[in-house]
């Protein structure tokens, strides 16, 4: 599963991209926010903050009740400050 | 026509393709990199953006305006990358029969690309970085779902 | 800056007008003369207007919507005489901090233009002329008066 | 008194302006169009499509009971259709 951060997330984390393997219980976006906070303080540092946080799932927006696969590519940012 | 660009965007060039077709009116919107913040001069900004989604979030936009507001044309460029204030950001350009239409898929499509295009704003100052914060007046402003 | 002239409307220089100031948003209306109308093909339009008056009220426009919608900027030029198909008839130009103001003085500004600015269009077929007729929808939607 | 014709009211009458010296009688718009039909066949149709017919006194859109007086500038023409 390929993990992508941007703006201050991938600040804070020190990188735009990561591959996980999370284990079967994690089902869908809100478990794996939970999941991926555990895996160091930078990034419980980012997922605390996940009220602000937005996710897309294979380049659609989804909300956090999303399912997700193993072969996914899921997106963590705020929210859009374009145009 | 939709873009994303690093380049700055040549709105006369734009212009005139929008004008090609013998169409009633043109409306256009352009976006300008502000001298300013809360806390004083910026050096630039920077924009970040998804490249696998922007495209296609932009099309999105594209297509439902142009069938809603029957436009005879449309154009979309969006900026990335680091903008000096005063530089051209976003060009939205409309044409159709009738001004009402132009106007309203003009302004419509300005409103989502602020809200629904995956676009990353930093404002760069001589010793400080801030990540813009998206304004809730704007996500309020959304009210059509697509 | 309003002009009422006689020559094609240089779109490109106008927009550069407007952007000079480093504002946040710039918003403008082109009005194009249509190739046809209900009997077909129009070989030319003519626009007539009352010169005396003319400036006078385009410029009473101006100064309302510059200072209700806070524009840096405004610029209106509005074309007479021959006028052939696909040739610009009027450009509408606003700068303003906020994107909203520059849509709604711009577009205030055009429906202003179209039932309070002395211009009277002629369209000019092959063998028929036409007095075109004001739109009761143009005069519905007015609904500030200033 | 400056008479000012635009438009198809201008075609008819074959003249784009014309001065006037109503009697004293006439004192607002609505008396100088009711006279101005008068004038000749040509003015007769012209003044009696007078609902189409917009107005103004010196450069100021009126209405048809505005008062008028001798040196005025007054404008005939139907409503605008510019921009």
């Amino acid at each position: 599963m390929k993990i992508v951060y941007f703006s201050w997330l991938k600040e804070i984390l020190g990188i735009s991209e990561e591959n996980v393997r999370p284990p079967k219980n994690i089902k869908n976006i809100k478990d794996l926010i939970k999941w991926l906070g555990t895996k160091s303080i930078k990034h419980r540092k980012v997922f605390l903050k996940s009220k602000n946080i937005r996710c897309s799932v294979n380049h659609q927006i989804v909300d956090k009740n999303n399912k997700i696969k193993n072969n996914d590519e899921i997106a963590f940012f705020p929210p859009f400050t374009g145009g | 026509m939709i873009k994303v660009q690093k380049q700055r965007i040549n709105v006369s060039e734009q212009n005139r393709n929008l004008l090609k077709k013998r169409i009633g009116a043109v409306v256009n919107f352009i976006g300008v990199a502000r001298p300013l913040n809360n806390s004083g001069k910026i050096k630039y900004i920077e924009i970040e953006h998804y490249p696998k989604m922007t495209e296609k979030k932009i099309k999105e936009i594209e297509v439902f305006a142009s069938k809603k507001w029957k436009l005879n044309h449309c154009i979309i460029i969006h900026r990335y990358g680091k903008i000096k204030p005063g530089e051209n950001i976003v060009y939205v350009g409309t044409a159709a029969q009738h001004r009402n239409n132009a106007f309203k898929a003009c302004e419509f499509i300005i409103d989502y690309l602020k809200v629904k295009a995956p676009f990353w704003k930093i404002e760069q100052q001589n010793n400080k970085k801030t990540y813009v914060k998206s304004k809730k007046k704007d996500e309020k402003k959304i009210k059509v779902n697509y």
